[in-house]
């Protein structure tokens, strides 16, 4: 397990809004920065639309938190990683990205993976 | 008759099924999650784009704002809001939900 | 126009009770009839009173309360499905032996014949889920 | 909307057990049966899972609802629908169902579905 | 081996706390130690004590109940999370100015540290969810 | 790793994205609705076997009975119950769960 420290992976894979996940999802990693352990947050799937510029929630009546993922830096969350073939297959790039991630090509993010001590699912 | 499809087309089948089953000339209205069917450029637009020879598609403007893909909707699919999703299931005579 | 809507889902978790929330309100401000609004599945959790979300988001329950009240709706919760999930009036409560309640202001507890009935009595049954 | 019968048809998409969109189909199908409507069942996609035969529950501790489907006929409730292509897409044959259905290609769906008054989605 | 378990849906809708929970039993009876079991998102309404069930069908939350009394399992509620979805105990009752609550026995609240930490003191994290 | 997918293939996209994910050699537990990525001869059957050369199939015993579906897996899918899920759990040095 490794000492103090353990790696905590937050791998979210689902569309803000529609459900609820992508925003509690965030919730626990704002907290969890609190604990000083080593972490990473992954978004694969349509999980990268969570981070997708623009986003504007008046019509719907829904608490906009996509500016919340640019604050992740001041909790020194700051190993945000992209699935590149998510990316692609909805015809996103990093230019319509909220913030500066890290693009990874699903072998990468198997070894990423593979380092973590805990996965947690979103 | 009025189908909406709520969920994701690249997580799930709902509007696969919904193609497949409506009947030509329908109206399809993309909601919620189900707005992303709507994205232009992505892995299923040429699907879309085919289905819309068929059908009338539209989406929820609030659904695609939110999302902030209000810009990136593929041509041709009528965008609307919550008055006009009221009025579509008055002028077709029942609502088909594929969820 | 009369229709009656059918929400599937809980509040926050899905978008269900938002989308159903908006179009409810769409058709009430173009004159239509809202006949029934019929929580079923998850969608009993709607009907709780004990809700506390947080003060910058919407109150989905309030939301529901507040417009059956002004507009006189007939929000109905299947009883089947609240007993499954925990959702209570004063006459459940008691009925099944338990020592509280949350239902909410608008909202009454009744059988999913009201379901069928909202459907032969509607013009539209619309549907909101997941 | 064709005077005091009207046609209801419950469109089933769902797997059993994982969710409870599948039981709870049914207990409306079962009171709506008192109303006297012209009913029909339609098993698309995961739903054609609800009526496989040889259902056994005791493992996961739930209630087996499979026997239930076979009641339907006592409650005037005989027009079950199942999609040729959702079966055959799952490997499956009338063989494996639990009642007696009519098979339906897609287009027949189609017809079915523009006739009706109602549809009730799970 | 010490476990954390996190359970994200409800009871009855989805089978994820049915299944935490049989994977709970089974890894007691092998002897090893549930350290926490957290309900997160919808999970948190496992955790309502006005649940009625039908006769013929398992009691979910009652199991859960029952197994942390035999057990002293620690069952956490997220605070965030229950106070969106309306379950509160007397404390969180009072608190948010609620005139009842509806937890069960068995279940406390607390934040959403209580499950970092589960991450951080247990050997695994299993998750069931939607 | 142990993976963990709990979701219908014929539905929704998470066996999918596991197996892209998944490392070689792993151990994949096919869980409640998941297990029907199990059945034998379905459109999908061919994609899990190739799959099978690359990880180790397991799914949950119950959840297939529960579906009437035991007397039709694939032939090499490890078929367990949940003390066995639990020791998967405890041999491999951590469980994701694709949702």
């Amino acid at each position: 397990m490794g000492g103090d420290v353990k790696k905590f992976m937050y791998v979210n894979r689902k569309a803000p809004y529609g459900t609820i996940y992508a925003l509690e999802s965030l919730e626990v990693v704002l907290i969890g920065a609190a604990f000083e352990q080593d972490v990473s947050v992954v978004f694969i799937d349509d999980g990268v639309f969570e981070i997708v510029k623009g986003q504007d929630t008046a019509g719907i009546e829904m608490k906009n938190f996509s500016n919340t993922y640019k604050a992740l830096e001041m909790y020194d969350v700051e190993k945000l990683y992209v699935s590149k073939d998510s990316l692609e297959e909805r015809g996103l790039t990093e230019d319509d990205l909220i913030v500066d991630v890290e693009l990874k090509t699903a072998a990468e993010l198997t070894a990423l993976m593979e380092e973590q001590d805990v996965l947690l699912s979103f | 008759m009025l189908h909406t499809v709520n969920k994701s087309p690249f997580e799930k089948n709902s509007l696969d099924t919904c193609l497949a089953h409506a009947k030509e000339g329908s109206a399809i209205l993309l909601i919620e999650d189900g707005v992303y069917g709507a994205l232009n450029g992505s892995k299923m637009t040429a699907q879309i784009q085919q289905a819309m020879e068929k059908f009338t598609l539209y989406a929820l403007g609030p659904d695609l704002k939110a999302r902030g893909i209000a810009d990136k909707v593929i041509d041709g699919v009528k965008v609307i809001d919550y008055a006009g999703f009221v009025d579509l299931a008055c002028e077709n005579d029942k609502v088909q939900a594929w969820l | 126009m009369k229709f009656t809507i059918q929400v599937s889902e809980g509040p926050y978790n899905h978008q269900a009770s938002d989308s159903a929330y908006q179009f409810a309100k769409a058709a009430l401000e173009k004159g239509h009839e809202i006949y029934r609004v019929f929580f079923y599945h998850d969608g009993v959790n709607n009907a709780t009173r004990l809700t506390t979300p947080p003060q910058d988001d919407r109150n989905v329950v309030n939301r529901w309360s507040a417009l059956a009240e002004e507009h006189n709706l007939d929000l109905v919760v299947c009883v089947a499905a609240a007993q499954r999930r925990g959702i209570a009036d004063a006459d459940e409560s008691k009925r099944n032996g338990k020592d509280a309640d949350n239902i909410a202001p608008g909202f009454r507890i009744s059988g999913l014949g009201q379901l069928i009935e909202g459907g032969i009595q509607s013009d539209r049954l619309v549907i909101f889920g997941d």
